[in-house]
């Protein structure tokens, strides 16, 4: 029954990290929570035997995205209006 | 050496892109040479490809990446192209437009993007590899990468130009991903209920367990349809293309205008035939009842739309819009000769569009502007250009001797025969639309009236500009002769239509359409 | 105008919901997916064909070589686009660096990185090369050695990461993967197989026809790790200096 | 094969996957398409990519089955203890070995993990390639709300004539705020013109538009009463919040507006337009500009 609650926890935390990252004002907190779900992402697939793909989403999804757009977020103004 | 055509066509532009790439740090010089050669080589494996398809007793070629073969594999384990007449005939339609439009773009590269010769041959290149990749794969998820590899250098190549380029482009890319994402929810969707993403294993799939009433199917031929449908620019989801053709450096809009939608075209038309099979895409879904009126909305507002431009380019891309119109009202009136009609007009389009093109990018080289009032008297200055943008024109309107016209009378046959009237009188509408269009724009440019009706020169014809205006100056050869050359070919293939629609009708033997008045 | 958009959104999320009903059991072998016969012969024969441990590895760089070379070109692709669209860009507001803060590298920070970039770079390498038996292979490897440079650029500043790793050499080191790629599939035709068909390697590497698969996946994954590493770091460069490669993060 | 009831127990307990990835698809499709920052679209798009990939992988899981790699008795390389005589005497110790059906059941479908490769990577590159885009129009236009962009873009196109006549709105501006009708296909186009209609349902009654182009059916041409407002707004600079540009407009105006703001009557007839292009070519001819690319 653990596997079937940690698969379930997992996939309502994914909803919420996805709807805190588009409703928060500022870029750079949206871009950190998006960070959260892609590492939320990768351990579910983790948990369903993904391996090779979690890894993937690890480093290039959660990683590589996270950094080039907070990179990005740094040249263009921090304040979001929505 | 030749056994592997088809994967030369591929091969070529791919390592040239990555020369061009490379060298072109050394000397940007060397860039426009890689292009040209690298288009010819890929354009000479590709005629020996269909040397290759007509040769063969079943006029189709499977060529299994990585050794696979089918005696000792399983169909799907390796990725297989599947190249068809049809498959073989766009194909070498990417890469003529390619080629032409690769001599043409010598001098508008250096002019209007300056130091970014290397990064736009690169770019160049790959968009055709992606194209001709589209048309030859034989795998749907193969057929999603390849999808991205276009649209991805489509992005690129656009954005390239000004800030204002820039903000046409973050459109194009919301809607192409969302475009792109829905086609391969819908191969997802066909891998959960087939097993398999070889495009003929999911076609005997479909036949061997009768999927065609699963709803799981159903949603899979909706989501890849939409996909394709967004990103063929049909007309609910155009509103990424006017801005985007316009803002785009001028090759690149050559590049792009003849080639993606009608790409698009050949994904729905292979869709529709070879993946989900004549039976499950007419009789056990109701689109066949939707599309049409859909289609005769899409001609009537895009032809409006371009009615109302008052620029060239602007214009042109409405066209496009409506275009793609009637080659999916072609498809979807479900009849022989309107599949015969719907492939002529992805051929003969392209060539229309890319007459049209150059010669717009020749006028905005020269006249400095595309917008309507800036262009009087152009004929008597850049008459060879004017020639060879209005048998474009003429094409696209659809008198005899072009390729429009019989393209378009297959279309129209398919029409009547299979009575769907409201096709048949929206395409009359449009054709009638077009011709105001483009009599309109030789009106501006040949008499002496402006649009208000007052006389600007002192009577018959005389423009009242003075000689410097309409000396002789022509524009230059380098991209004089690819326009001359796409409007004698528009007219060649009009001529030589017969042989092209007896190729077509080998391919389309196969699949039992209906010739009389269909469902 | 929320409200107006969320019409579309419904529609779609009705249709797929109408779908979902009539999905196979979850997880059950006798699914469609699972039972066909396609996945049936990754799962059996990827040791007999290959000898390859890890069948994803197998699968992305054997099997479906075709498509992960076209990935690697779609990463090639988003870094010359990158370069493309912002090399000598200007604009209004471009020149405006609002928070340019003149300060040099932190001791702590420094020393750790050094310390720490070493290991990441060494990880990377096992990545690449171990992705045959565990999870890992060119892709991953790629970004990790990638990152280790975007560390570089992070902690001291980015010219001394543009020192190491100038962006003119990361176009060529890009380049260079995807001829690697092409090259062995190149190779494996001019010696009489189709397109990237390894198994022809045999005829002139004194191995046998699966391990000339073996030993040419693992090529493969090198050609892709450069590009990879490459347009990473290159990505990074541009994006973070609005591809002036001046100041930046 | 469902009885009733037990749809929502179907859904909700065995394949909380399938109803989890619909939601985060609806949410990224929601986002793409509602949001106002150019970012916060991006993460919209990211989070739809995700979803998809979601489902793929959970059509791969096989109940009880071990990660595609093979155990160390499958290994086809038998132990690494013996590795050294391991490829030459293939039956001597178990070599590489087809295995049957009941062994594959042991190990996940690795077919959808391999695609699955693809469409992370391919997400990234494309999400690589927007950021830089929008970079180029924060260099363009110093924002990145689509709201503002879209009135900078059309105050630009309206400012390029130094005599500034209310141009009767051709139609290559609904162009670009051509609203796509929800036609029964559920439309993806974000273009801007939703939220066009979401400032101007505030503002006064938009009149068609005066050009002769019959109103299409989809199309909302935007009046030059609003363009007026609008442009006064970019003019002047739009306020912080340009949700609301009529007020904002009112408030700004006690900066000096550098164009004289000569506002005739729009006449709606053709004429109108006739004498605005023709008063637009002759301005446009003397100074020959390169044309706005």
């Amino acid at each position: 029954m653990g596997l079937e609650l940690f698969n379930t926890l997992i996939l309502l935390l994914l909803v919420v990290a996805a709807l805190i990252a588009l409703r928060v004002k500022d870029l750079l907190t949206a871009s950190v929570v998006f960070a959260v779900y892609s590492f939320l992402m990768c351990l579910l697939w983790a948990e369903m035997g993904a391996v090779d793909v979690a890894f993937t989403e690890a480093t290039v999804g959660a990683g590589i995205s996270t950094v080039v757009m907070i990179a990005t977020i740094f040249n263009l103004k921090r304040k979001s209006s929505d | 050496m030749m056994e592997n055509a088809i994967a030369w066509i591929l091969i070529f532009p791919l390592f040239g892109s990555v020369a061009c790439a490379i060298l072109g740090m050394g000397n940007k010089k060397i860039c426009y040479p890689i292009a040209v050669l690298s288009m010819a080589g890929s354009l000479w494996a590709g005629i020996e490809a269909l040397r290759q398809v007509i040769a063969s007793e079943e006029h189709t070629i499977s060529y299994i990446f990585g050794g696979w073969t089918l005696d000792q594999y399983p169909r799907g384990v390796g990725i297989e192209f599947y190249a068809d007449i049809l498959g073989i005939l766009i194909t070498l339609v990417v890469l003529g437009v390619g080629l032409i439009v690769a001599i043409y773009s010598k001098l508008p590269v250096q002019e209007e993007t300056p130091g970014k010769e290397p990064l736009f041959y690169t770019l160049f290149l790959l968009q055709i590899t992606g194209l001709a990749g589209i048309c030859l794969t034989g795998d749907a998820f193969n057929l999603y990468v390849l999808i991205e590899v276009a649209a991805l250098t489509g992005y690129g190549l656009i954005a390239m130009g000004s800030n204002r380029a820039a903000a046409a482009t973050f459109n194009y890319v919301m809607l192409g991903t969302i475009g792109a994402s829905l086609y391969l929810l819908g191969v997802g969707y066909i891998y959960i209920k087939t097993g398999t993403l070889n495009m003929i294993g999911i076609q005997q799939a479909i036949e061997a367990n009768g999927l065609a009433d699963s709803a799981t199917m159903q949603v899979a031929f909706v989501l890849v349809g939409i996909g394709i449908l967004i990103k063929m620019a049909f007309f609910p989801f155009h509103a990424w293309l006017p801005n985007a053709y316009c803002n785009a450096p001028t090759t690149t809009s050559c590049l792009l205008a003849p080639l993606v939608t009608k790409v698009m075209i050949y994904v729905m038309i292979r869709m529709v035939l070879s993946v989900f099979g004549v039976e499950f895409s007419f009789e056990s879904t109701m689109w066949v009842d939707v599309m049409p009126w859909l289609v005769v909305v899409a001609i009537l507002c895009a032809a409006i739309m371009a009615l109302a431009q008052r620029e060239i380019k602007r214009m042109l891309a409405y066209l496009i819009v409506a275009e793609v119109g009637y080659m999916v009202g072609g498809i979807w009136i479900y009849n022989y000769y309107g599949f015969i009609g719907s492939i002529f007009h992805v051929i003969s389009d392209a060539c229309m569009t890319l007459c049209l093109f150059l010669g717009a990018g020749l006028i905005l080289r020269k006249a400095k502007t595309t917008k309507f009032d800036g262009l009087r008297g152009l004929f008597g200055k850049m008459p060879l250009t004017m020639t060879g943008f209005f048998i474009g024109g003429f094409s696209i309107i659809g008198l005899p001797p072009t390729c429009g016209f019989f393209s378009k009378w297959y279309l129209i046959t398919g029409g009547m025969v299979s009575q769907r009237w409201e096709y048949m009188v929206v395409l009359m509408f449009s054709t009638m639309v077009m011709v105001v269009l483009f009599f309109r724009l030789i009106e501006r440019i040949h008499l002496a009236v402006t649009e208000s009706g007052e006389n600007l020169g002192h009577g018959h014809g005389d423009l009242g500009l003075n000689a410097e205006q309409t000396r002789f100056d022509e524009g230059p050869l380098s991209m004089l002769i690819p326009l001359l050359v796409s409007a004698t070919i528009v007219i060649v293939v009009g001529i030589y239509n017969q042989d092209v629609v007896s190729l077509i009708e080998i391919f389309l033997s196969d699949y039992n359409l209906p010739r009389g008045t269909g469902h | 105008m929320k409200k107006l958009s969320l019409i579309p959104v419904l529609l779609v999320g009705a249709l797929l919901i109408y779908a979902a009903e009539d999905f196979p059991e979850w997880g059950s072998p006798s699914a469609p997916a699972s039972a066909s016969p396609l996945s049936s012969h990754f799962i059996s024969n990827t040791g007999v064909d290959t000898e390859v441990p890890n069948m994803v590895t197998a699968v992305l760089a054997d099997y479906r070589g075709f498509d992960t070379m076209f990935e690697t070109v779609v990463v090639f692709i988003a870094g010359m686009a990158v370069l493309a669209i912002l090399k000598n860009s200007s604009g209004p507001n471009s020149k405006k660096k609002i928070f340019h803060i003149e300060t040099e590298p932190d001791i702590i920070v420094t020393n750790t990185v050094r310390l720490l970039i070493p290991v990441i770079q060494i990880f990377a390498f096992y990545v690449l090369a171990h992705g045959h038996v565990s999870p890992g292979g060119g892709f991953q490897g790629g970004v990790v050695m990638g990152a280790s440079f975007i560390m570089i650029a992070l902690s001291w500043d980015l010219d001394t990461a543009l020192a190491r790793f100038p962006v003119e050499r990361c176009t060529v080191v890009a380049g260079l993967g995807i001829i690697l790629y092409g090259g062995i599939g190149l190779l494996s035709m001019f010696l009489g197989g189709e397109f990237l068909d390894y198994a022809e390697l045999a005829n002139i590497f004194p191995v046998s026809r699966e391990m000339a698969r073996y030993h040419a996946m693992l090529g493969v994954e090198i050609g892709v790790g450069l590009t990879v590493t490459a347009i990473m770091f290159s990505l990074y460069a541009n994006l973070s200096t609005e591809g002036r490669l001046k100041g930046g993060l | 094969m469902f009885e009733d009831g037990s749809i929502i127990n179907e859904l909700f307990i065995e394949r909380l996957n399938y109803l989890i990835y619909v939601v985060l698809l609806l949410i990224g499709l929601h986002a793409m398409i509602a949001k106002n920052n150019l970012i916060k679209k991006l993460i919209g798009m990211s989070i739809f990519q995700t979803a998809i990939i979601l489902f793929y992988v959970s059509v791969g899981v096989k109940e009880g089955a071990t990660i595609p790699i093979y155990l160390p008795e499958h290994d086809p390389h038998g132990s690494h203890a013996s590795h050294s005589d391991g490829n030459e005497t293939e039956q001597s110790n178990h070599g590489p070995v087809v295995l049957d059906a009941e062994l594959v059941k042991g190990y996940s479908n690795p077919l959808p993990h391999v695609l699955m490769l693809t469409a992370i990577v391919v997400g990234v590159a494309t999400l690589g390639l927007a950021l830089a885009l929008c970079l180029r129009i924060y260099q363009g236009y110093g924002t990145i709300e689509e709201d503002e962009i879209l009135a900078k873009i059309e105050g630009q196109e309206m400012g390029t004539k130094p005599s500034v006549v209310v141009k009767s709105v051709d139609s290559s501006k609904p162009a670009t705020s051509q609203s796509a009708k929800p036609a029964s296909k559920p439309k993806g186009s974000s273009s801007p013109s939703p939220k066009r209609s979401k400032a101007s349902p505030r503002t006064k009654a938009k009149a068609t538009s005066p050009t002769t182009k019959a109103k299409t059916s989809g199309a909302k041409p935007v009046s030059p009463k609003r363009k007026a407002a609008a442009s006064k707004s970019t003019t002047t600079g739009s306020k912080k919040s340009p949700a609301k540009p009529k007020t904002a407009a009112s408030k700004s105006t006690t900066k000096a507006k550098p164009k004289p703001r000569a506002k005739p009557k729009a006449k709606p007839t053709a004429r109108a337009k006739a004498t605005s292009t023709a008063k637009k070519a002759t301005a446009s001819k003397p100074k020959p500009k390169t044309p706005k690319k």
